[in-house]
């Protein structure tokens, strides 16, 4: 019996690890899209983290703590340093720059030789596992609810449906965006270092746009009502493609028509419902 | 021009430009504290203009604009607010995915200050929350939404829309209210029930409003002092008995007394 | 060589410049980043290949066709999901999801259907020829790329600017509602922006694999990147702006490559994006919209 | 007597983009367990079972199949996956879990280093590309080259390592050295550099759809015939020829397989294989695939019994010759002899043994 | 010219008018008054087709009446039912001049360069703000471009939402005088209105709507007369 459960476990491992970064990364796009933001570079800031841990990892041989913490305070700096001026954008405009900002990382990552360039890094040791994983994951999004249930919450939704509006009724709107951008690719990157830990090898091609888009579209089909919804997205997302596994060769494409379908009758998401904010 | 130094709002040579257009034209004007300045003109004069220089939305060409001893000049919107400014939009801007009760608390923003307490729900974050709430109900209860306030905010009629603008203005505790145009939409009837309400702000709050507004009825029963705007310049200035036999007033703005027409009060009556 | 660089820089450009034209027309117009563009390429090109192969159509028929049934395959998806949404006001990043799921679904159909070798057109579609002006060649498909790319950039520009259709297209892309008002027909007005620039895209698909004669179900994708780098350049919606970008992209890569390094060829696409929205947040033509406190 | 199935399970690439490899190693695989299983499978009359996974490419789904074979299906050993990147991920869980995993395709450095368990049946292109550049330098006399790469690509990226490194060992010079993305469709820029250098050859590393398109823009742009090209790996298809035509003669690959090799053995692949797959021929993944697959069916006879420990003991010992020659695997786990090494040369779209 | 009948419209769930019956003659000015909410708006939108109708025949045109009810919003306005809808809709990112072109959209240009000068003399503020997009106008403006508009299409019949909301008393003048005018040219009018009274002045007949429901109606005169309306509508 405990034999078997521990097949199990083992069997669906990197899925459960998957699911919980997964997780963690749908939470750092929420951060940005619950202030009307929207990125496309939570992949980039991902990759900085990964690269930042596997690195102190692998070549300094650090402790885990001390590559977590480098791999949201590396992400989080570059996040300060292009925060300023892509502040200026909005909507598309700044989804795109951030597009680029992902692409002109992945490049440098491909010819950073140090790194391994093209051939990405390998033998990055096991660490943190999921007990680290799922440990982050709950504490941020317990701390996001708490915080949507706050006047920054209140702040954050005003901001989204009305920039001008939430100005005059006192939210100071570039901390507010600078803040929700350093945090979410503070998270973005921590994902990167515990999905980085637990999957031996990385490369500079799995941060580049498909993964970019794959990160909006948990907030997209979760919703972002709640910070429960992107998790939600997440997961149905990242156990799709293996629940659809016995379809072989119709996978990808069932894969596409249920997000199709899932859209179209639920365009606000699957978990619509906002919180209250009333405290 | 006989200023007070103690005017809530000295507005001095405020001008803005769009391209080759001056929408504001070097206007200068005070609002004394307690009073309700009614600020009027033409389609285009440059009255939203203004308000958009006043709360920080737009910066100005030149000028400058303080509040009490404050210049506001070159402070971003939430600094105004947190200096006891607020104000409400001519095209109604309510957070219509939101409760109306939560509208209100968004208003009362920059007077909350938790931050770390929210992560730990700290005592004091709990019971600043709840006043928070309490004062929003209040409010609500004072332009007569309270039993609204659950509902999103999207879904109420346009005047109710309009009062709530009113009461999410208030939770900012100013000092100072700007309103645009707060009886657009409204019927005489209603309209009325708003002039009691503005009086009291005024009366029982001790707040003071500056207010645009085309409804001559209300405007004129209302203000203490109004300033006149054509073309972005100040025409006139004055308490509204002056201003309305203001020759350049009625060339400009009222038309020449058949107004019975186009007030909405007194035709019938 | 600067002469042929200059020449390969101004070719790669238009194939930039064609793809993009039609993006941004997409992209600008309806109002959502419709991610499924890159799929009327590749099949602007299949049909363009199945019309020469299959049907032994010689290219300049296989042109029209493959724009034709890409513009088509755009009028569908744009009837079966995006107006949907817009019908229920869904909110916009919903029809960027779903465009998302179509897209999938789309290149999953197409790998499967047609499989992920490489096709390429059959000799004798090629007249294959080119010129040489001294050191300078310069192959006919590229002349056709060229001429494609200016022209269709014209037409378009004559057809939402200079005509009464290109301000209806204009007025329901901003409110539907008052643009009925008008007498306008709404979903006649998308469906004509949906097939053009699904059309453009599908015409796209066959010069450029007839250029580099490969063919390939994801071939759209990676023009897709530079597609979004292109019309955020010239400035969201604007047909000079996705023309002029696109040259320029396409000469600042070649030069790249040219005098400094290839590595950084790939770099300085982004590196113009990101640099140019600093100057400039919405691009070398890009208009603010219209909204006041 | 026991007349179950021994199953064995394959995680290639079936979807997407890249599923040509997958698809191709795919039907190697099949080819040969027919014929093994009409031949009476293994273990004295066991048919021999293929449970495939489709990685899609991806690393995580490579590692998500390899979990799922041995955790759940409780595979003996894995054959795949198809890209070294998804080894990387894939070989540590099948390592630590003492099943052994076969690689077919995955050829970049450090493969087999992953541990005791990974073995892999294809030539590392550092086996390859030195016989390569130094038959071209033997036979052509050439001394100076471009050298152009994709490096966005772990396969073409650890080619280019080698290539370098062995150019120096020969002492040719190199002019220049280009990049390019695996999935751009222009150099026109890189060539035309390359043009104005006037090099003897082109060193080339790059995936055949790349390398089609590198060899067909560098006619149209006038560079001249005599120029030829020399590839790694990944220019060792019949899709080179199928789509660069004339533009691709002369080009130069080191192969550890041709499809024109006159044994029998190899005949009989190559015409068994167009005949189930309606006239498509076989590439070296098929063939590496239809070889590995006896070699492994050898080794689970040698085992006596489908054990992973008992496998990993019998592959190494090993000997098989199947179409690509004789083949035993070295210490490292790495196939031993490199002496099958072929070098070909294209003519007229088709390569051919380089005489 | 236009009969309702039974008509029946919503939201969602909830019905908002209620089956209610309205008549307006060819050439006559009929004013429909009611507070916040009462329908208005959304019965006007489903007289120029925004809004299908759940219920409910509306009759358009003399002699042989067609039923528009349901009919594409589009084709309503080719019939020559024109809107000027609450919250004025403009084309905020297209030049004022534009947004006239558009209101005589299927008008060849000679004809509607001579309508606009007609609406730029009825306007002197737009005529100065032609080549100004439509969204930087002031509040007052775009309602003055929103009735330049239609006025574009020389409608048959035209429905006003509100025309005088946040206009100077001076154009409210000049609004109530071009609609006397226009029913001089033998136009049919429609009109909402918060300004109750001067509605009424001008109407030939009123209705008077409560919560989707007709509650009284008659001859304007007579309505403004009626205590009822006078201390609930005209805030006496
Ligand atoms: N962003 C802008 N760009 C160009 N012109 C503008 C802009 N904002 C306002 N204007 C112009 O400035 C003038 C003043 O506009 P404003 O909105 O202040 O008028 P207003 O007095 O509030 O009028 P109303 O009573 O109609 O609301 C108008 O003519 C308007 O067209
Ligand atoms: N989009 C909508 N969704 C749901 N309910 C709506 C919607 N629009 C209007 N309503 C509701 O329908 C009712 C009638 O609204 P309508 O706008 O027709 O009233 P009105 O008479 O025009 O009011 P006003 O004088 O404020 O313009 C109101 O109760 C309103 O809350
Ligand atoms: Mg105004
Ligand atoms: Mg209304």
């Amino acid at each position: 019996m405990w034999e078997a459960l521990d097949d199990f476990y083992w069997t669906y491992q990197s899925l459960i690890h998957g699911i919980g970064v997964n997780g963690i990364l749908a939470l750092s796009v929420y951060v940005v899209l619950a202030v009307g933001q929207l990125s496309l570079g939570q992949a980039a800031f991902m990759g900085v983290g990964a690269y930042t841990g596997a690195l102190l990892s692998v070549k300094f041989g650090m402790p885990f703590g001390v590559a977590m913490l480098a791999s949201a305070v590396v992400p989080a700096l570059l996040a300060l340093v292009v925060g300023g001026p892509t502040l200026r954008l909005t909507g598309v405009y700044l989804a795109i720059a951030t597009i680029g900002l992902g692409e002109i990382t992945r490049i440098v990552f491909l010819n950073w030789d140090y790194a391994g360039g093209a051939l990405g890094l390998s033998n990055i040791p096991e660490r943190g596992g999921v007990a680290a994983i799922y440990g982050t994951l709950v504490v941020l999004l317990v701390g996001l609810t708490l915080v949507a249930r706050s006047r920054i919450g209140r702040a954050m939704e005003a901001m989204r449906e009305d920039e001008a509006a939430a100005g005059v009724m006192g939210v100071n709107l570039p901390r507010y965006r600078l803040v929700a951008l350093v945090v979410s690719s503070a998270m973005a990157g921590v994902a990167g270092c515990l999905s980085a830990h637990v999957s031996s090898f990385i490369g500079p091609n799995e941060y580049g746009f498909e993964a970019a888009v794959t990160i909006l579209s948990y907030a997209l089909l979760g919703g972002i009502g709640s910070p429960l919804a992107p998790v939600l997205g997440s997961t149905i997302l990242t156990l799709l493609p293996e629940v659809l596994r016995p379809l072989a060769d119709f996978r990808l494409m069932v894969n596409g028509l249920i997000i199709v379908l899932a859209v179209l009758f639920m365009p606000r998401g699957i978990l619509p419902w906002r919180i209250a904010r009333t405290g | 021009m006989g200023q007070h130094s103690s005017a809530l709002l000295t507005v001095q040579g405020l001008t803005r430009r769009f391209q080759g257009l001056v929408a504001v034209d070097a206007v200068d004007f005070t609002v004394q504290p307690g009073t309700v300045h009614g600020l009027i003109g033409p389609n285009g004069a440059g009255k939203t203009t203004l308000f958009n220089l006043v709360s920080g939305v737009l910066a100005p060409s030149a000028g400058s604009v303080r509040l009490g001893d404050q210049p506001l000049d070159g402070l971003a919107p939430y600094r105004r607010t947190a200096l006891g400014l607020a104000r409400t939009f001519q095209n109604i801007r309510i957070f219509g995915e939101m409760t109306v009760l939560e509208n209100v608390m968004t208003g009362l923003h920059t007077r909350l200050s938790a931050t770390w307490g929210i992560l730990l729900r700290s005592p004091g974050f709990r019971a600043e929350e709840r006043q928070a709430k309490a004062k929003a109900r209040d409010l609500l209860a004072f332009v007569g939404l309270l039993d609204a306030a659950d509902s999103r905010a999207g879904d109420l009629p346009y005047g109710d829309q309009r009062r709530l603008e009113i009461a999410r203005a208030l939770a900012c505790e100013p000092r100072l209210v700007l309103l645009d145009e707060p009886a657009a939409g409204m019927n005489p009837a209603e309209t009325h029930a708003l002039l009691g309400l503005l009086r009291r702000l005024r009366d029982e709050r001790g707040l003071t409003l500056l207010l645009v507004e085309h409804d001559m009825p209300l405007v004129m029963s209302l203000c203490d002092r109004l300033t006149v705007l054509n073309f972005g310049r100040r025409i006139a200035d004055g308490s509204p008995a002056e201003v309305r036999a203001h020759p350049a007033v009625i060339e400009a703005y009222l038309g020449t007394g058949s107004h019975e027409v186009s007030v909405s009060r007194g035709a019938v009556s | 060589m600067l002469e042929q660089q200059l020449v390969n820089g101004v070719v790669l450009g238009a194939t930039y410049a064609l793809f993009a034209i039609g993006f941004t027309l997409m992209f600008g117009v309806m109002g959502v980043i419709n991610l499924t563009y890159g799929v009327y390429f590749a099949l602007g090109a299949f049909a363009a290949l199945w019309s020469t192969q299959g049907l032994g159509l010689p290219i300049w028929a296989a042109l029209p066709l493959g724009a034709l049934i890409a513009g088509v395959l755009a009028v569908v998806l744009d009837t079966l999901l995006l107006t949907r949404l817009r019908k229920a006001k869904a909110p916009e990043l919903a029809s960027l999801m779903v465009t998302l799921g179509a897209t999938l679904f789309l290149y999953a159909g197409m790998a499967a259907a047609l499989g992920t070798e490489i096709r390429r057109f059959p000799a004798a579609v090629f007249s294959g020829g080119a010129y040489s002006l001294g050191d300078v060649r310069v192959a006919t498909t590229q002349l056709l790329i060229l001429a494609a790319a200016i022209v269709l950039m014209l037409a378009l520009l004559a057809l939402v600017r200079g005509s009464r259709i290109g301000l209806a297209i204009r007025a329901v892309a901003e409110n539907p509602d008052a643009a009925a008002l008008m007498g306008i027909n709404g979903a006649l007005m998308l469906r004509v922006v949906s097939f053009l620039s699904g059309a453009i895209g599908g015409a796209a698909g066959v010069l450029v694999g007839l250029n580099f004669n490969a063919i390939q179900p994801f071939m759209g994708e990676h023009m897709m990147l530079r597609g979004f780098a292109v019309i955020i350049v010239g400035g969201l919606g604007d047909l000079r702006g996705a023309l002029l970008a696109g040259l320029l992209l396409g000469l600042a890569e070649v030069l790249t490559a040219a005098y400094l390094s290839s590595t950084l060829k790939d770099m300085i696409a982004f590196a113009l994006l990101v640099a140019t929205l600093w100057f400039r947040p919405l691009g070398l033509f890009g208009r603010a919209a219209a909204k006041r406190a | 007597q026991d007349k179950s199935p021994v199953k064995l399970g394959a995680i290639e690439i079936l979807t997407g983009p890249n599923s040509r490899y997958g698809i191709a190693i795919q039907r190697g695989f099949d080819l040969a367990l027919a014929d093994i299983n009409k031949a009476g499978g293994v273990l004295g009359g066991r048919p021999l079972a293929l449970a495939y996974e489709d990685s899609a490419g991806a690393k995580e789904q490579a590692l998500n199949a390899a979990r799922k074979l041995i955790g759940r299906d409780k595979v003996p050993l894995i054959l795949g996956p198809t890209l070294s990147n998804e080894m990387f991920a894939a070989g540590p869980v099948a390592n630590d879990r003492k099943v052994p995993i076969v690689g077919t395709s995955t050829t970049a450095n450090g493969i087999t280093a992953i541990g005791p368990y990974v073995f892999r049946t294809s030539l590392p292109e550092s086996d390859v590309i030195p016989v390569t550049l130094k038959t071209a330098k033997d036979k052509f006399g050439i001394k100076r080259v471009a050298v152009m790469y994709g490096n966005d690509d772990a396969f073409t990226k650890s080619a280019y390592d080698v290539m370098k490194a062995s150019l120096e060992k020969l002492g040719i010079e190199t002019l220049t050295t280009e990049t390019f993305g695996s999935k751009d469709s222009d150099f026109s820029a890189q060539l035309t550099k390359i043009k104005a250098l006037n090099p003897d050859a082109i060193v080339l590393s790059a995936l055949v759809e790349a390398a089609s398109g590198i060899e067909l823009q560098a006619r149209q742009l006038g560079i001249p015939d005599k120029v030829f090209f020399i590839g790694g790996n990944g220019l060792n298809s019949p899709k080179l020829g199928d789509i660069a035509g004339k533009a691709a003669d002369g080009t130069l690959v080191g192969s550890p397989w041709f499809i024109g090799k006159p044994d029998a053995a190899n005949q009989a692949f190559v015409n068994a294989f167009k005949d189930k797959y309606g006239g498509d021929l076989p590439d070296q993944f098929a063939a590496q695939a239809y070889d590995t697959l006896f070699i492994v069916a050898k080794a689970i006879d040698a085992a006596g019994a489908p054990d992973s420990e008992k496998i990993k003991d019998a592959l190494i010992k090993v000997k098989h010759t199947g179409v690509m020659g004789p083949f035993s695997f070295s210490d490292t786990r790495d196939p031993a002899d490199t002496s099958g090494v072929v070098v070909l040369v294209m003519k007229g779209g088709k390569f051919q043994l380089l005489q | 010219m236009l009969a309702v009948e039974g008509l029946r419209l919503g939201y969602g769930r909830a019905d908002v008018v209620h089956g209610i019956g309205l008549t307006v003659r060819r050439g006559s000015i009929v004013s429909l008054i009611g507070s916040n909410g009462a329908g208005k708006t959304t019965i006007l939108r489903s007289l120029s087709g925004l809004m299908k109708p759940r219920a409910g025949r509306v009759l358009f045109g003399d002699g042989t009446a067609v039923d528009i009810a349901g009919e594409a919003a589009h084709r309503i306005a080719r019939r020559g039912i024109v809107q000027v809808p609450e919250g004025r809709q403009v084309f905020a990112n297209m030049t004022v001049a534009e947004n006239l072109r558009l209101g005589a959209y299927h008008v060849p240009t000679p004809e509607a360069a001579r309508r606009q000068e007609a609406v730029e003399a009825r306007f002197p503020r737009l005529a100065e703000r032609l080549r100004q997009q439509a969204g930087y106008l002031s509040g007052g403006e775009q309602q003055m471009l929103a009735m330049g508009r239609a006025l574009m299409a020389e409608p048959v019949l035209l429905l006003l939402d509100e025309p005088s909301m946040g206009l100077a008393p001076l154009i409210v003048e000049e609004i109530f005088s071009i609609i006397a005018s226009l029913r001089a040219e033998g136009r049919t009018i429609l009109l909402v209105e918060q300004n109750a009274s001067a509605a009424l002045a001008i109407a030939d007949y009123a209705y008077v709507l409560e919560t989707g429901r007709i509650r009284l109606q008659g001859q304007a005169a007579e309505i403004a007369r009626n205590p009822e309306v006078t201390a609930a509508y005209l805030g006496v």
